[in-house]
């Protein structure tokens, strides 16, 4: 093992974190900070890649498949909220475990319906294909860098968005208080509505990017769905700067325990065991720092100053 | 005592899940048989979940751990009966499902306890999530270790013993899951009704109120976790014995996730909550699936009206709201 | 002198760089109402938690009973002795008011870790509630949820909950907030006879209350206390007429 | 008028609180609602609000029919709530509180921070760890900044010290003479009727007695609010 | 003579393609036989072994099938054969092909018409004997991840510079390929099945990396080659069957699929339309309620197979030739195109450790 490999693994591992981050942002916003458990976040997702996938095929084109996938997924999570979300506000947190357990199978099936069973072709566009050469010789990727871009811009906006703005302000005040808020003349309904298209195009947007390098599939946001659930709640619900620490550190050590912990179980094993018992070990090792990190800090590694 | 219109439902509900196998047998549709048995199963592991989270405000994300670990007790104990290889420190596996059932209580019960001790420290999500990383340690664990099966699972050949039934039978079978689906609800009644039940919901109301009058909230939420544990643990032994399999799929989020729904469907917190919750959804999946292909979508829609026109799920839309005396 | 039956001494709490309570040093005698008086924000209320054990303090010593408290927590400070309320209402807000004060019946009377018999069919549980209810006056409420009691019902019954404590001190974080000036007349006259069963540490910004049943006045500025004396030394203290009563007196 | 409230009944699910409250605040005019606890100025207040529509009956704001309206409508027709026990946002800082409902008009936070130095002092805090009294101006400053021509105060000095009761007081004079009218639910007797020109008085969710502060006599005091 | 078939196969959720083309090509070759005699009641398992179970006990004793067939996942069907075979009933395995069922538990009810899970994989270390001297070895950590390398391994002579095993559902795979740019290795052989796959070559095409790749024929077949798109040109892979296959049953079945349901078949397809012809022979000959008859006719595998030559082993899997087949592209579609056949008739490692 040579170090420019585990320096090569380590960007790797913030690559990964920026892009766990990137599936993550539209989560928290409507779960970090509207309160709100939604389940169907990755079926968000998932509409949004699907939507990408479809109209870069119809028409060449991945950019306009990227803001087909804004569209489709804002509709989508704007339609939810209006006919779903918004009678559930006042209920109990259950109640909106339900009602988007219920939408993932709904949108999963819906999008089988729509789509056929079969994996979609999605490709980057040829302006991000190819790799760059980083200083120190290693290959890299264009697009990945580009993702990382995109997660980084999505970051500061959000932070802007939720800790700048009056508008942020009054998403916070309507988490905790809904009707106060509105009984102080801000119209809290339209508002979370157009956060919550606000959350799911976010999704939307993550999934065309993510799935140009995945596979765009039903289901295809269900592993998103727990991840991004494990990067809000290591890093402290509610907070942005949180949910970056908590991806980046997510995406680190899963990336490094992948790459280190078969290397490392030789020492103790047979080689032929040793890959298997490795990679078990990385498999199980994101959800033991998890439970770690919450045994020491029960409220996040960054808890919200505001939550 | 006056029949309120809950227990009166709660009987019927009763008197349904044991009639309907019972009939079944007369005509000779054992498979009835065996979807009653599976709701039956099914609402025990959620009765389980029940108490921590309908009475204690526990949100546990991870009872699949303990379901599956209920499953892979009596997969494994079978196992070894089976192939006659020893088990740990010399012991051999066994066929007896009383044996299993102990067993399978006693391991859910401590790792309820590991799990639990840790995971009481947080509340609210952080709950949630820990408590669904744990079941994803345990999940990964099982796929990846190969001993008994990974992913393929480990099949129990015949189903396990009981003195004096044959337990292939699936009549026999269902009665006694049944009879203990009776015994872990009137279990879950009397706690609800006793001093420990009080002080847990009263926990899930307000922590604060509970530590001022001098009650420890988090040692009545460990123990409400654990005993919510064993219950889940139990019926994973059962789930394995009806389809004579186990693998770790009983151990994945999504199991966690449907017992949930199964709670929220029937009522949360509600006696019967947990096995209306089970026979909706059994009855769905079942006569949704053989009439189409996209069975999913029309039980998510299903789902969804539960939500958001029956308040309080099934049993909330048919007995009205929950009383606390 | 006899033996205080709570005794705080240097007690520090910081907020970041605020020192809510700056070197408190007060103490509770038997049979006696303790007023703790003081503007907005001078830490009355963190100095009540501190003593129940909401909150940790950062220095000092609390001494309840005559034993060191400080390093308990709340639930077992509330096992030795101490019934508090709250300056917004706590409660179990889907259990009757009835189960409410029962809930403190039963951690009286012991273990809560019986996990068969029903708690309604314990008439020596129900009836002891019912006796605390009566005593507050919520005996026609008592099958309500309390969530769906009046602001002023759920002071009372809180009340009542410290009194199903059989507490051996009181400390009471603005009882008569939110009562009606009958309530007040009557909680009043409730308290008076309150003393005779435990001394009681009272928080409250109602004067006519804290003139009418306070033996001593303590007043707590800025996290310090500034004067203790009896109603009239306090009265007249311009220090304090400055700082917190302004021409009412 | 500017507020007219006419025999308005409201539950909260199926139990009925109010059967028929009346009230009304013309231009400038300070107004107290009164009774006992329990007896329905909670839930009128809510019911003007729209916060819980009243089933029967109407409420007119500025002639206008607040039936069907959503509260923020209300709110924005002119309403400013202090609602009881206060509602500060928790997870939001002091500063954020006051600007996050803001509309412009001659309120603003600067003036607010004039009455309140307190929570100026306080601005960057979360509004969770102030003290009540702190709340209760922050929750007053609050609706102050949403510039209301109506303003509602239900038990706005509620846990306030002496000191500030009478400052705050103050202010409510000088909010009504500066021409704002005030709708104010308070305990304190003493330190409320000089403040209002009329009363109402409610007794088991009906509207039992109105009229001048001064004619409220010590018997009729006795009788409804047992003082 | 009626003869009830229930499918049970994957209709929803991430795998559905799969078993969709199992379904399909099994009702293919059902129509095709004009048979009235035959009816089949297909159910979705959404993929969980538990319900797979569910559905089985319905259709044995509630729709009183007589044979059953259609399950694509290993884990689904280790949860159901056993059961099924145990109540006497047929299961004909239209693709899942697990070790034990091949070996030591091996049933005389039950038939797998597609291989054996470890043969794809065999045929890859054969060929990868060939002008690859290093080589960069992966797959899921999970019994059929476990199961490929081992297949591979039997047969490979070459270096192993590393065997990397991933976690089942992964989609990122920059820490993998990092690791394959440094190991020096010459071949690299994959088995990612489904997304994993498509992710995998996705990412490795943009990576800049130019070792060859190889996998399992399943890896690169109809369901998936259009979704991984040109990323999956000039791989190399091993198969049963091609679409180019040069023989009548194969162009006939190409050709009636096609028109069918107007798309190139997949291998399951293949695999399913062969388990489906093979049940069809056996019911033109023997009563399934005669089990003994019914499973020599089956025994005797007398159909015209797509992939040409077909038999039964000793454990009644299939001893078939296995090809190597490789990506291009024809008329602008994606497909495979048959290169050289890797093994004439292939058996299993396990059919020794079978007594029946
Ligand atoms: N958790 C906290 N973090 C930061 N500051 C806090 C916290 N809790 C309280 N404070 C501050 O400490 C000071 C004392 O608060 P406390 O609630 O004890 O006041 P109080 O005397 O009870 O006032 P009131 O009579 O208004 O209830 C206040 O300025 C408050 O803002
Ligand atoms: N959320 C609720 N659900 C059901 N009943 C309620 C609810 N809130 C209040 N009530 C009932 O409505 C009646 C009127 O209550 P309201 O709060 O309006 O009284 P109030 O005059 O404001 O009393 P207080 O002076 O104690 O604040 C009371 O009988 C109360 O029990
Ligand atoms: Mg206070
Ligand atoms: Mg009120």
């Amino acid at each position: 093992m040579t170090v420019a490999l585990a320096f090569e693994q380590l960007l790797n591992g913030l690559q990964l974190g920026v892009m766990l981050f990137l599936m993550a942002a539209g989560l928290t916003l409507i779960f970090g900070v509207m309160g709100l458990i939604n389940l169907a976040h990755g079926s968000l997702y998932m509409v949004g890649a699907f939507a990408c996938a479809a109209v870069a095929a119809w028409t060449g084109s991945f950019w306009i498949g990227l803001v087909a996938s804004l569209v489709a997924a804002a509709a989508a999570g704007a339609i939810v909220e209006l006919v779903v979300i918004r009678r559930l506000y006042d209920r109990n947190h259950l109640d909106q475990v339900l009602a988007t357990f219920a939408l993932i199978l709904i949108f999963s099936e819906g999008t089988r319906w729509l789509f056929g069973s079969f994996p979609l072709y999605l490709d980057i566009p040829p302006l991000l294909q190819g790799a760059l050469t980083l200083p120190g010789g290693t290959e890299y990727p264009v697009y990945r860098l580009a993702i990382i871009a995109a997660g980084a811009v999505v970051a500061f906006g959000l932070h802007m968005l939720i800790s700048r703005t009056r508008l942020g302000m009054r998403i916070r005040a309507g988490e905790s208080d809904r009707e106060m808020i509105g009984a102080l003349g801000v119209d809290i309904r339209t508002l979370y509505t157009v956060v919550f298209a606000l959350g799911a195009a976010l999704a939307g947007f993550a999934g065309a990017m993510v799935g140009a390098i995945q596979s765009v599939q039903v289901g295809m946001g269900e592993p998103v769905l727990i991840l991004a659930f494990v990067v809000i709640v290591i890093g402290g619900i509610g907070s942005i700067k949180g949910a970056l620490l908590g991806a980046l550190l997510v995406g680190v050590t899963d990336t490094m325990g992948r790459f280190l912990l078969p290397k490392l179980m030789v020492l103790f094993v047979p080689p032929a065991q040793a890959g298997m018992i490795g990679a078990a070990a990385a498999s199980m090792l994101i959800y033991i720092v998890m439970a770690v990190i919450l045994a020491v800090k029960p409220r996040g590694l960054f808890p919200a100053a505001h939550a | 005592m006056i029949l309120n219109r809950e227990t009166l439902i709660n009987l019927v509900l009763a008197a349904l899940l044991l009639a309907v196998p019972l009939a079944a047998n007369a005509l000779g549709q054992p498979f009835y048989i065996t979807l009653a048995t599976r709701i039956a199963i099914l609402a025990l592991a959620a009765t389980g979940l029940n108490l921590a989270l309908g009475l204690g405000g526990l949100v546990s994300f991870g009872h699949a751990a303990f379901f599956g670990l209920g499953g892979y007790v009596a997969g494994i104990l079978a196992a070894h009966a089976f192939s006659g290889d020893p088990l740990l420190f010399g012991l051999s596996g066994t066929k007896q499902m009383w044996v299993i059932w102990i067993v399978a209580v006693v391991l859910s019960a401590l790792v309820g306890l590991a799990i639990g001790a840790i995971s009481l420290r947080t509340s609210g999500v952080y709950f949630i999530m820990i408590t669904l990383a744990f079941a994803q340690m345990v999940y990964y664990f099982a796929i990846s270790w190969p001993p008994y099966g990974g992913e393929d699972g480990l099949s129990i050949l015949v189903r396990n013993q009981f003195p004096g039934v044959n337990t292939m039978r699936p009549l026999t079978f269902f009665l006694i899951c049944y009879v203990i689906l009776l015994l872990g609800v009137g279990l879950f009644a009397l706690i609800r009704a006793s001093r420990f039940g009080s002080a847990l919901q009263a926990a899930r109301q307000n922590e604060v109120r509970v530590a001022t009058v001098g009650i420890e909230p988090y040692r009545i939420r460990l123990t409400g976790f654990v005993i919510s544990a064993m219950i889940t643990g139990l019926a994973g032994a059962l789930f394995a014995d009806l389809n004579r399999f186990v693998s770790p799929s009983m151990l994945s989020w999504h199991m966690s996730g449907e017992l949930i729904v199964l709670i929220i469907l029937g009522g949360t917190g509600r006696l019967f909550g947990p096995l209306a919750g089970a026979a909706l959804y059994v009855a769905f999946e079942y006569a949704l699936g053989g009439l189409t292909e996209r069975w999913q979508f029309f039980l998510g829609l299903i789902l969804l009206a539960v939500v958001l026109f029956a308040r309080g799920g099934l049993l909330g839309l048919l007995a009205g709201k929950a009383r606390h005396g | 002198m006899v033996e205080p039956v709570l005794e705080i001494s240097n007690l520090v709490k910081n907020f970041g760089a605020l020192r809510a309570t700056d070197g408190v040093t007060l103490d509770l005698r038997p049979g006696e109402i303790h007023a703790l008086i003081g503007p907005n924000g001078a830490g009355k209320s963190t100095l009540i938690h501190q003593i129940c054990g909401t909150l940790r303090q950062d220095s000092g010593t609390i001494r309840f009973a005559g034993r060191d408290i400080g390093a308990q927590t709340g639930a077992e400070r509330a096992r030795l002795g101490l019934g508090r309320t709250f300056q917004v209402s706590s409660i179990a807000p889907e259990f009757s008011a009835l189960r409410n004060v029962m809930l403190a019946v039963q951690a009286k009377q012991g273990s809560s870790f019986r996990f068969f018999k029903p708690v309604m069919r314990d008439r020596g549980l129900v009836d002891t509630a019912m006796t605390m209810l009566e005593r507050v006056g919520l005996t026609a409420r008592a099958r309500i949820p309390a969530a769906e009691l009046s602001h002023g019902e759920r002071r009372q019954l809180e009340i009542a909950m410290a009194l199903a404590l059989r507490s051996q001190a009181f400390l009471l974080d603005e009882p008569m907030a939110g009562m009606g000036p009958e309530g007040s007349k009557s909680l009043t006259r409730f308290l008076d006879t309150l003393r005779r069963e435990a001394p009681i540490l009272l928080v409250e910004h109602d004067m006519d209350a804290v003139f009418a049943l306070a033996d001593r006045i303590s007043v707590l500025v800025y996290g310090r206390i500034i004067a203790t004396g009896t109603v009239e030394e306090i009265r007249r203290d311009p220090a304090v007429r400055a700082a917190y009563l302004g021409d009412h007196a | 008028m500017l507020l007219d409230v006419s025999k308005i009944e409201a539950f909260y699910g199926a139990s009925q609180a109010l059967f028929g409250v009346d009230l009304s605040v013309a231009e400038g005019e300070a107004v107290a609602l009164m009774g006992r606890n329990g007896m329905g100025k909670t839930t009128t207040i809510r019911a003007i609000c729209n916060m819980n529509p009243p089933r029967i009956g109407t409420v007119r704001l500025g002639g206008m029919d607040l039936r069907g309206k959503r509260p923020h409508h209300v709110a924005r027709l002119g309403i400013g709530l202090v609602p009881e026990g206060r509602r500060c946002f928790p997870n939001l800082t002091v500063h954020e509180n006051l600007v996050a409902a803001a509309r412009p008009g001659k309120w603003t936070l600067e003036r607010v921070n004039g009455l309140f130095p307190r929570l100026q002092e306080r601005h960057a805090q979360m509004a969770r760890s102030l003290s009540g009294g702190e709340q209760q101006m922050l929750a007053i400053g609050r609706a102050l900044m949403t510039n209301p021509r109506l303003l509602i105060l239900d038990e706005a000095t509620e846990g306030l010290a002496p000191v500030v009761r009478q400052d705050i007081w103050k202010a409510i004079r000088r909010l009504k003479a500066d021409g704002l009218s005030i709708l104010v639910v308070d305990k304190t007797l003493s330190e409320l009727l000089p403040v209002a020109d009329r009363c109402v008085i409610l007794e088991n969710g009906r509207s039992a007695w109105s009229g001048k502060a001064a004619e409220l006599t010590t018997e009729l005091q006795d009788r409804y609010l047992g003082v | 003579e009626p003869l009830k078939i229930g499918m049970i196969t994957t209709l929803s959720g991430g795998g559905a393609g799969l078993g969709i083309d199992t379904r399909d090509g099994f009702m293919l070759a059902i129509k095709n036989s004009g048979n009235k005699d035959i009816t089949v009641v297909t159910e979705d398992d959404a993929q969980k072994p538990e319900l797979a179970v569910q559905i089985a006990d319905k259709m044995i004793q509630s729709d009183q099938v007589d044979v059953l067939t259609g399950i694509v996942w290993s884990n689904l069907l280790m949860a159901v054969a056993p059961g099924a075979v145990a109540q006497g009933k047929f299961y004909v395995s239209t693709n899942a092909a697990p070790a034990q069922l091949a070996g030591v538990n091996c049933n005389r009810l039950y038939f797998n018409a597609a291989y054996q899970n470890d043969n794809l994989h065999e045929a890859m270390g054969e060929y990868a004997n060939k002008g690859f001297k290093k080589m960069f070895i992966l797959a899921p950590n999970y019994p059929a991840g476990k199961d490929s390398l081992t297949g591979f391994k039997r047969y490979y002579k070459g270096e192993l510079v590393s065997e990397v095993y991933t976690q089942v559902g992964q989609t990122d795979y920059a820490a993998e390929i990092a690791q394959m740019r440094a190991s020096g290795a010459d071949g690299i052989f994959v088995f990612l099945p489904g997304g994993m796959g498509i992710a995998f070559m996705k990412q490795f095409a943009q990576s800049g990396v130019k070792i060859p790749v190889m996998g399992p024929g399943f890896s690169f077949s109809q369901d998936v080659l259009p979704a991984i798109g040109d990323a999956a040109l000039g791989a190399k892979a091993s198969g049963q069957w091609a679409p180019d296959f040069d023989n009548p049953a194969s162009k006939k079945f190409l050709a009636d699929f096609r028109k069918e349901y107007n798309r190139l078949p997949s291998i399951y397809a293949v695999q399913a339309y062969d388990a489906a012809q093979l049940i069809l022979s056996a019911a033109s000959r023997a009563s399934v309620k005669d089990a003994d008859a019914f499973r020599a006719e089956l025994l005797k595998a007398d159909i015209q197979s797509p992939r040409g030559k077909f038999k039964f082993n000793t454990n009644q899997h299939p001893i078939q030739d296995i090809y190597l087949t490789e990506v291009v592209k024809q008329d602008g579609v994606l497909t495979n195109k048959t290169v050289e056949k890797i093994f004439a008739d292939h058996g299993d490692a396990y059919a020794k450790d079978c007594k029946i």
